[in-house]
């Protein structure tokens, strides 16, 4: 499969080029409900979201830092399961494609238990190659266009890749400040949607300014078709233009839009509205930062 | 090299079997690669005299080789021959240091600036500390704000061999939120920083790293029952917690195969997980657990059906994690290591009794390879050794609240415990 | 016999010079001579074998031979080398074991039903406690009341290890109390009972027996430093209290004329004492005593121009002590051994020093040692040994409090000592 | 010097023999204050006490019982010193003669500090030969009779021995139940005024009967001169009359008169009489032991 060929079967690159420059959002399902989740995912959408991460919430999310790790927690206290994740996405209807963030134990412990698949004869077959077959196809049956899994490197991967490919779903793959050389040729020979740039070293979390580190990231990658998107750090309207103006394809936001659900608790029609209005101002951004010029909203 | 068994080390393999690999935020596979060089060049290939200096050092430093004791008393009382290796004798009171000196000096080797580490009780952490300042290394250590107000000794350990001392906050701020803390901060300094990873756990090279330092253990506890009884012990045992000390004991005799070897897990006050609770009341991860992954690689875990890791119990601090090494995992998978698990009473019990059998006052850890022993010994042949894997002055202060409320055999009697 | 200069014990005599003797009641003095002729026979002529069990259960059961460890960073920070003897990895924490491992296995050897021994702060009666558990020995440790309210941890460890802890509720209730009231006992009941006396002093032959197991110490770290740097040290340094450990660090030396011995006492806050309170702000017997009888034996005492006894004082407990032992008081007087003294805040300092900078958290006893090596290393040669007679878990406590109130230079960061 | 010669001289040894069977009596100096101790030791005179031992308290007195020690707690608080003792048995008449029971460091020490014999250039004699001599020679001029010194045993007596015999003061030995054989002949080859027969094993403290050990010691000791008293846990006529019946020449009792002591607390006249009144208790059970008839005193 060639580059071109991933491209033109993808849902998120489309998604990316023709909306570009792309803002690609992301919040924790269940946090602090599911319910409240449907609303903010349809803000986002309105707000002019152009790819929507959904986090499937992990107990040990080692990839995050202390808000969406917050977000995590909230969303399990209030009893997020993958079933009731799937379900949620069942019924999703927004114009931008969604994607799911998890760890990859939730990809693995998904579906049969081994005690089911231990009666129907299945047992023996090794959880670790098999197991992402299910989740991989309930997430295609829900609707899902990729799934991102921050704690699977391209070492690792190649069950994970051979089950979305076989059920057409992107699998998007982080590339870090640190990725170079070898390591950073075979994650972008395995890599469909977009490359997922990581603004800087440590976890998630906004941050006030850009990294010299996005600037190196992107011009490593510049010879590789895939789109490339940047996360870890976003949180403005300005990053977003910045990002945009060095070459990325997209901006990916989190914490700062997490942050507006923790503010706002339980329920929140206003937090609905501040979500939309934050989507708003970072693609606003995004597209200052790629030369199509926006007039400011007007205030309220 | 000098030790040509190491050779089984070397097959350049980053899984046991279907267990370990490398399940880790992109940001840190390039540490791992350069961590995977160190430990083959420093460690396999003992390159610059790496492991010259570590055993020096852990000679001087740490106190090493450990006795292999007979316990007269125990072996009496099981009509058997019963041998302690003594690892509470370790500089630190157990065998942790093992593994952090041998870390802390290979990120001296790699160049490394800085360590962090995370701990839950404090073992570890102190070992680390210990460690970094003896070999003038910056050391951070991560540890949950509960476990922080549990452990204050430890913690002032740690703040006097110069370590800072992070509290995490997070969750229920114990181990488990400490190791994602820790990962965090690595995660941001790698480049730099070396993290210290205190069992066997973890992705690769870090469970054979840490087998490397630990199998000292039973590379000396060979030789020394040799030695004092001209021949090989018919089974070895070790509690098991991230089983550090557990392959430490083991792995110079996996290849006997007639040498039995059984890990002996935190059966806490049951071995059934509460799901709707997200607990277990124990640590029994070998015993009961499911294949996962957890920090970073693929193991047995204590998890719900959904995949979340539950909340392991132990009456011990240092058994009270939920996953376990993959090696273990993988070691048990082929029936090579027997998962075995005695509950929370066996183990005060087995801390009494040895302490007043033979005058050592082990872990609470090691405590539940004696309750074990106590409960076991018919099936254990006629000569057993079993792994002391540190000293139980920490343990004072929960044994006598957990003796309060029980009926312990072992126990002295109850006026002992008069804490006026 | 297999020491040949372990001749020089052989001298038959009861005294060092004009200190020593025996100043006991007479019920005692029948004891003493059975004891004075176990002595000759099973250590000094090692019959049916003492010495050698005694050397192989220091071995295996108390994790003999300590290590002489180089001590990088206080060397590059003295400009000289400086190794330390590990004495804090004897099992129990401290070099007490090795008299008490010893005087128990004498007990049973002599045919002795029970053990008592005193103990201050606690040191030496959880060395007595392990030993008598070790060797299935009925033991009772006095300990005085306010002592056993100060150091419950180590009441604790007496107990599980099955040793009875009688509370002296006499005097202050500190040590001398516990001494006297051990003597109490033994002179009740000596046909059947040991009593394990602490350190080096009491009626002959005490000092010479426990010399005999203390002087390992430095026969070891003879070897030890030889085999390190081919030459023999230019100073031994070593805390005094009882002496015990000072005389076993010495003891192989003494021949040697030409190295220096320091026997470092507790300055307490001042090295004056105040007759009228019966009081001495400090432990330094060697240094400002005057010669008298106490607790059996001729020897330097704190004591008031009428001759009572007074009160010392220490901020570590194990150098509260108004005598020292009868042979440090002649090698003082001959001029073999220089003894000196540093206040608290240098023993704290030291303290802090070493744990910070080499990773070893000393005994407080211990830790007068090295803050007299901070203030004089000029005057102690190219190579200095000092002996950590022990660790300072046990003084974590103690050192927060004093910290807090005093402006150390060695000591970490105010926050460190955060006790919410 | 013989043992007849021995007994010729002493004050001691006569008073013994003159008032067979004899009582001995202890009190501690100071107990609780000086003064108190001179009504005490008068008291004990008139009650029938034929000799009189006086504690000078040292702070560290393992031989005693928990009895004694307090007594010596209390007298030491009370601030009594050796000069002080020394100038209240200047002042006492007593009919019985005067012993000082107290422990060797005491002996030791009394008279010039080592800082004044420096000046006078004598800091070079050792002091655990010298300097029992001012001791002596000072309890000797305030009319002293003998001295005990219960942790002085023979082999290290021989200074204070010599010093003695000087100042022509007896020196007590105490033979314990473990005396034996060689070192019994020793001891009993030192001493004089008379043997201080001690009762049971321990320390000193009043017990409730006569234990078989002074049975035995005292059929060890038939074969020597000099008078055997018995000490250690009498205290009550009965046992007094038991012991001079199984051949005693005296008891000695302490603790049973300090318990008085303590009892009454500070200044007190009440005390005295209590004292008074159980020294003729004693004093009546030796007699009866020793078959000499005395009638009961007349109830108050
Ligand atoms: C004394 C002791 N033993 C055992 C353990 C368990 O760790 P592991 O299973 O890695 O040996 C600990 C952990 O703190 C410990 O302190
Ligand atoms: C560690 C340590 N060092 C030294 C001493 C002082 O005793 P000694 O002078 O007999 O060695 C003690 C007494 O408890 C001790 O615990």
């Amino acid at each position: 499969m060639t580059d071109e060929q991933t491209t033109a079967d993808s849902e998120i690159e489309a998604a990316i080029r023709e909306n570009h420059p792309a803002l690609i959002t992301y919040i924790t399902a269940g946090d602090p409900s599911l319910e409240d989740t449907t609303e903010y995912v349809e803000a986002l959408d309105r707000g002019g979201a152009d790819l929507i991460e959904l986090g499937l919430p992990f107990s040990e999310p080692i990839a995050e830092g202390p808000t969406i790790q917050a977000a995590i927690n909230r969303a399990l206290e209030a009893g997020t399961t993958p079933e009731g994740f799937f379900e949620l996405v069942d019924d999703l209807e927004t114009e931008a494609p969604l994607l799911v963030m998890t760890y990859y134990n939730m990809l693995l412990q998904y579906g049969p238990s081994e005690a089911q698949r231990a009666s129907e004869g299945d047992a023996e077959k090794p959880r670790n190659e098999a197991d992402v077959r299910p989740f991989v196809e309930r997430a295609a049956e829900a609707g899902l266009s990729g799934i991102i899994v921050p704690d699977l490197p391209a070492e690792e991967a190649d069950p994970l890749r051979e089950a979305c490919d076989e059920h057409g779903l992107d699998l998007v793959f982080i590339v870090a400040p640190t990725t170079e050389g070898e390591r950073l040729e075979r994650i972008m020979s395995q890599v469909s949607g977009f490359a997922y740039v990581q603004a800087r070293l440590g976890t998630t979390g906004a941050r006030a300014d850009v990294s010299n580190a996005t600037h190196d990231s992107l011009t490593r990658l510049e010879e590789y078709e895939v789109p490339k998107a940047v996360g870890f750090g976003v949180s403005e309207g300005d990053h977003a233009a910045e990002i945009i103006e060095a070459g990325a394809d997209g901006v990916i936001v989190g914490s700062a839009l997490v942050d507006i659900i923790a503010e706002h608790g339980e329920g929140n029609a206003p937090a609905a509205a501040a979500l939309e209005a934050k989507a708003a101002e970072l693609k606003r951004g995004a597209r200052r930062g790629g030369g199509v010029d926006v007039p400011e909203p007007e205030q309220p | 090299m000098s030790t040509p068994e190491r050779n089984r080390d070397r097959d350049g393999e980053a899984t046991f079997g279907e267990y370990g690999g490398q399940y880790v935020p992109e940001a840190l596979m390039p540490a791992l690669q350069e961590l995977e060089d160190a430990y083959e060049r420093y460690v396999l290939e003992n390159e610059d005299g790496f492991m010259d200096e570590f055993r020096e050092r852990m000679r001087d430093f740490g106190g090493r080789p450990t006795p292999l004791q007979r316990a007269d008393r125990l072996s009496e009382r099981y009509d058997r021959e019963v041998y302690l290796k003594r690892e509470d004798l370790v500089h630190g009171g157990a065998h942790k240091l093992n593994n952090a000196l041998g870390q802390v000096l290979l990120a001296k080797y790699m160049g490394k600036e800085r360590i962090v580490a995370e701990t839950g009780a404090g073992q570890h952490g102190t070992a680390t500390a210990m460690a970094a300042a003896h070999l003038d290394m910056p050391c951070e250590i991560y540890m949950g704000r509960t476990d922080i107000n549990r452990q204050r000794p430890n913690v002032y350990r740690m703040r006097m061999n110069g370590a800072a001392v992070n509290p995490v906050t997070a969750g229920s701020g114990t181990l488990k939120e400490a190791i994602n803390e820790t990962m965090r901060d690595w995660a941001t300094t790698v480049e730099r920083t070396h993290y210290v990873i205190g069992s066997i756990v973890g992705p690769h090279p870090f469970p054979k790293l840490v087998r490397e330092f630990q199998s000292v253990i039973g590379r000396e506890a060979r030789e020394q029952i040799r030695e004092k009884t001209g021949r090989l012990p018919d089974s070895v045992l070790a509690c098991a917690g991230g089983g550090s000390n557990t392959i430490g004991a083991f792995h110079e005799f996996v290849p006997d195969e007639d040498i039995a070897l059984h890990a002996v897990e935190a059966g806490g006050s049951s071995l059934e997980i509460d799901e709707a609770e997200g607990v277990a009341p124990n640590s029994a991860t070998l015993s009961t657990g499911t294949d996962g992954v957890l920090h970073g690689a693929m193991t047995k875990l204590l998890q719900s059906t959904d995949g979340q890791i539950v909340e392991s119990h132990s009456v011990s601090a240092g058994l009270d994690y939920a996953g376990v090494g993959p090696e273990l995992s993988h070691l048990v998978e082929t029936g090579r290591v027997t998962p075995v698990s005695v509950p929370d009473e066996a183990a005060l019990n087995g801390f009494h009794r040895l302490s007043n059998l033979e005058g050592i006052i082990p872990a609470l850890e090691s405590s539940h390879a004696l309750g074990y022993l106590e409960e076991n010994y018919e099936d254990l042949g006629d000569l057993v050794v079993v792994n002391v894997s540190g000293r139980g002055d920490k343990d004072l202060e929960t044994v006598l609240e957990e003796t309060e409320t029980r009926d312990l055999e072992a126990a002295p009697d109850v006026e002992v415990f008069d804490r006026q």
